[in-house]
């Protein structure tokens, strides 16, 4: 198909009408989805092509939305639930990760639940600590879950329908500070579990999503310039998470930093450095590296929330800190 | 106090009783309440063994709730409960040696054992699933109403929980939802007096449960729960108004578990006599009288039933002992493709 | 329909208002109106002008509420409210300078800039805080009415939320706990039509927000909202019960909003002409034209009060905008000991 | 003072009884705390020295419960809020991870929250599925939080009187395996954030907590009669983590291997490793090590739990085969 250029806002909606223009079974329900278009204008149009019974406003009540998905989806419907803010996961923990993660299991595959849920995370400029959580991390404790972390349009749009046919549960994290990213887009879906080189380098592998993939490119840049040649890796799905193309990448690097939004306590950062040490400790020929927000909530001041999120600077001092080690 | 309340039919309609009338299909209703209370016996005694581990919510005293209630029901109806939930499986038609072998951890279990007591499901007759959280299948159980309403099969979603389960978030979520969106959802509280060890008023604001419908405009009726004509009565009304168009229905079903909460709990916490009041309203023994009153070979009728519901029971519970233990490749499987 | 409610004394009771009386103090009830409104107009101003960050979600056309409310309460009384909080904190007493310094992410501010727009918290005064969550406060409102039953200090907990927090579950947690354990505690619905973009019937089943109150035998009102004089009578009542030891009450204060939800938001959601309807009934007119009717020299007080509250606005607002960000080391700061 | 056998379930009312009795603003809620005395018997007693009001029976409402401490500790009180089973944290996890662990910061320290949440985790023996988590790993990235995890009776008595005591937010994780394991009480606090060196060694240290310090004690002792030497320590806080204490025993040893229960996605080994390699890359002589369990969720059937659960052996193979690398 044709690419053409959008936003990572409008590759939303776009993947939505294209997966439920092919399967008349998928409703999207959230509050506000409908009439309004989401009030990050994430389901534009598809109240209006598709009808109030597929496109569903629903109360400020997220435990009855993710319920609602969970148990139509055992009885033949593909819900795409939107949670807003990702934050507001909180509210509705129970339901996502002990029922929605756990219901096929627990049933011995009775029921797959073919569930997409989508949240908007991390930083989004001032939103403070209840609305700006990387909300990824809280999730990768409890099996049962496809994370996925997109940031491109492109792989928003491609990600997102494949989540959507996919027969499991999968959360899709929206980033708020990515959403007037702009680019081309393919019009196809791209499959779950696969990363993206973002960058060939030989020095040094980068892995980072989304605000922090951006921040990673432009440092990549700067060190290129400086004669540091950085491969940056954009996992894009975090469950399951690509340790392959990670590991091909440190046979040629030998070096490994992980740049990422949010606390290092718990994360997948701290995951992927952990399985990468035990598996492939005789790639490494420096310590793998970690840069992280530090563990504190989000401040809201500006000069304050700058200097939460890690910055192109920082990623460039540890990388050539890491290449001279 | 004597609230006039516009939505519960409780006052302002006669139900019928098990005085007035015997259930249509009397000898299955009192086969399958025979069922579930020498199931839970025997669960009692396989507890005791050291053969069912965790924890076990007993159902001795409700039958009448779910067996009145999915008598009304069609069998493609969907179904979701709790953890107390052996009773409503085995009402809504589960086999009895694969509840047996669930509860053992054995394959051939509803599970394959990997469930246990608390998580008792079975797609094949519409047993969506049982709920160790209380409170957490309200919302799932309107997602299935919902799919019945979009795909416009006519299914009912009937939702069994606790008098405890009121005061938790999700119940408020759910109620306001279904009756927003006018769900075929019928939610029956059992009211069994006591959520744990704590007494529901002690819990539980408010003069009646079902008082809280009025707040979501959704029909409310109290219902005694150890009759089991009044149960399907109630539960038919509810059905026929989902399968209307007509939205949810909130059905307290006044009743009371025999047995302590789960487990070792010897339910020092009731009054003395408590106990004894309600073995004379003994949802069995009511049926029971009902058909000896209305049928001149009641007893023999009685007796058969009985005798042959203990014979199965038995016997499920022997084929289910004899099952294996899971291939261990089990635990690795059903997590996701 | 009418619902006949033993509990909601909105039917029963005579609840005086601005055609009745002027608010006992009036001229500075008038001012903080005032102040509030000029505060948000500025916030207005300083988002356009991108001196705000994220969200903000203004309070002109609901300031009776929480002036009404907390002119009735005394001052060491506590309260909790929601992301749409400047105007409470003002009404409770919080400097204005430190609110827009806040606003502004500012040393100086509220909370040192780190809370934002939506965290306003103000200790001294007893504002506990603001809450992005919705219904996250809730719960919290609770358990500092809990802490003045237990310690004895006689003080009253008001919370403030909007219509749509009353269908998450922590609403239902928090009203039931409260009523159970007849915590002095009230709560206060700032019912303004909308939750978010979408109607409040269009989100919450029931014929009126206050009939939720009766399921947990809690007393309920609904009230003008923007007659300061029925608010503040209203809630005056309801810390009277709740310092005698008789529990919460929930009280719906039906009013309008006359911006957007949030941020950009025009609103274009509104029915041509609703907004017009409501400006009618402006809580400020309605305010100023009972002290005309009131007070012969009514018109000179108005525009004193006026102007003085206009300036003292504008002139926090420049202190404000003067002050510096926050030292880079408050980031690390106030996480744990 | 004397010290006393106990075990591990009375070693819990007997440290709320002791600083109760110090302080009368101390508070527990919870369901079934009082009269019942709790369902795993861990508030025995305290109903009837204290009186309802300091032990308060509770509706099933896990976010007025979290949001009554919450509240209540903004006001002067300090109270102990018990969830039962932590994994109906689910329920109240925006009081805790949202509220809680946010107030101070948000407020930029106006309140300070003295509140202790007890949960009973892990697990215990068929309570599959929805009643067995590690719930310890879901607060890890969430900062503002401390975290416990005794494993001793002496440990849960004198770790819970400082999480009582102490002027943050302190989640204590009372694990279901071990209420009946026995052991002398010292009678007095224990500072949280301390490791405890559980058994002296120098070929390998073993990091474990809770049901796993004791399995890997176990292990230690068949590794030690072939010749073996292992250091096991116990780090007793998740939050903040005694870093020191693994550093110097590496120092000696080398070799870590991590043994925990629940899966490695986000968990509290996953980010101790990370932390190590990264921090201290040269004391390391083979790649570190983390025994977990399967990414599943835990299954019921006993022969399925068991395998679920990391073995005795598991840790004696994977010992051996680090200390041979
Ligand atoms: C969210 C949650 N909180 C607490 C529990 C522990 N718990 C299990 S059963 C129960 C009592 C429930 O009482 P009720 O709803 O009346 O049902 P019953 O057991 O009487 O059938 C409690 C508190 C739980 N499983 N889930
Ligand atoms: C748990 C949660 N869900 C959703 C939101 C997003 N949200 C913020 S304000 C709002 C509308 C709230 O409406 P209402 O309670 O009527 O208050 P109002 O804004 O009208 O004052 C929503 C849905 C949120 N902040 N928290
Ligand atoms: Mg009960
Ligand atoms: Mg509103």
């Amino acid at each position: 198909m044709a690419e053409e250029q959008m936003n990572f806002r409008k590759s939303i909606p776009a993947a939505i009408a294209a997966e439920m223009r092919l399967n008349p079974n998928i409703i999207l329900l959230g509050e506000d989805v409908g009439a309004a278009g989401g009030v990050f204008k994430t389901s534009l149009g598809l109240f209006e092509e598709f009808g109030p019974e597929r496109v569903l406003d629903t109360p400020i009540s997220e435990q009855a939305i993710i319920g609602a998905a969970i148990g139509s989806a055992a009885q033949g419907l593909r819900p795409i639930a939107e949670l807003m803010f990702a934050d507001f996961a909180g509210v509705t923990f129970d339901q996502i990760a002990n029922q929605l993660a756990k219901y096929r299991y627990m049933s011995a595959g009775q029921y797959k639940l073919p569930v997409t849920v989508r949240l908007a995370n991390g930083v989004g400029g001032g939103f403070a600590a209840q609305h700006s959580q990387s909300a990824e991390n809280w999730f990768l404790n409890i099996p049962g879950l496809k994370i996925v972390t997109p940031s491109t349009p492109n792989d928003m749009y491609g990600l997102l329908r494949s989540a959507i046919v996919d027969d499991n549960p999968v959360l899709v994290f929206e980033h708020k500070g990515l959403f007037n990213v702009k680019g081309d887009i393919s019009n196809e879906r791209i499959p779950l579990g696969v990363a993206q080189v973002v960058t060939r380098g030989t020095d040094l592998t980068i892995v980072a999503t989304q605000l922090m993939r951006h921040r990673s490119v432009e440092a990549a840049e700067i060190l290129n310039s400086r004669g540091i040649s950085v491969e940056v890796i954009d996992p894009r799905t975090l469950v399951p998470f690509d340790d392959a193309t990670i590991r091909e990448s440190l046979s040629n690097t030998s070096r490994l930093l992980v740049v990422q939004e949010g606390p290092a306590g718990g994360s997948w950062g701290s995951d992927l450095i952990t399985r990468t040490m035990s598996d492939s400790w005789s790639l490494f020929d420096a310590p793998p590296r970690l840069i992280s927000s530090p563990s504190t909530p989000v401040p809201y001041a500006a000069n304050l929330e700058n200097a939460w999120l890690p910055s192109v600077d920082k990623i460039v001092h540890a990388a050539t800190e890491l290449t001279s080690y | 106090m004597n609230i006039t309340h516009p939505y519960v039919a409780w006052e302002s309609r006669e139900v019928p009783t098990l005085k007035q009338q015997l259930p249509n299909d009397f000898e299955n209703v009192l086969k399958k309440m025979y069922e579930i209370r020498f199931f839970e016996d025997e669960v009692q005694d396989l507890y005791s063994a050291g053969l069912v581990r965790g924890s076990t919510h007993l159902y001795q005293g409700q039958e009448a709730v779910s067996v009145g209630a999915i008598s009304a029901l069609r069998a493609e109806d969907t179904m979701t409960c709790t953890y107390r939930s052996h009773g409503a499986t085995i009402a809504k038609g589960a086999q009895i040696d694969a509840c047996f072998a669930e509860l053992l951890g054995r394959a051939g279990g509803l599970c394959n054992g990997k469930g246990g007591s608390m998580h008792f499901t079975d797609a094949s007759i519409g047993a969506l699933g049982s709920n160790a959280i209380v409170g957490g299948h309200l919302p799932i159980a309107n997602g299935a109403a919902l799919a019945a309403k979009f795909l416009g099969t006519g299914k009912v979603s009937v939702c069994f929980f606790g008098d405890g389960a009121t005061n938790i978030g999700a119940f408020h979520e759910s109620l306001n939802l279904a009756s927003l969106w006018k769900l075929p959802v019928i939610f029956v509280v059992e009211n069994n007096q006591y959520g744990e060890y704590s007494p529901v008023k002690s819990t539980t604001s408010g003069e009646k449960i079902v008082d809280r419908a009025l707040g979501y405009a959704m029909y409310g009726v109290q219902v005694d729960g150890n009759d089991v004509v009044s149960m399907s009565a109630i539960v038919a009304d509810a059905a026929d108004r989902a399968r209307r168009g007509d939205g949810p229905t909130l059905i307290e079903a006044v009743t009371y578990r025999h047995s302590g909460h789960s487990r070792a709990d010897l339910a020092a916490y009731r009054p003395e006599g408590e106990l004894d009041e309600w073995m004379k309203r003994d949802p069995i023994l009511l049926l029971e009288n009902a058909i000896k009153e209305f049928n001149p070979d009641g007893a023999a009728i009685i007796e058969r039933i009985k005798e042959n519901a203990r014979t199965e029971v038995n016997e499920a519970k022997n084929r289910a002992v004899s099952w294996p233990e899971p291939d261990l490749s089990e635990l690795y499987t059903d997590v996701m493709d």
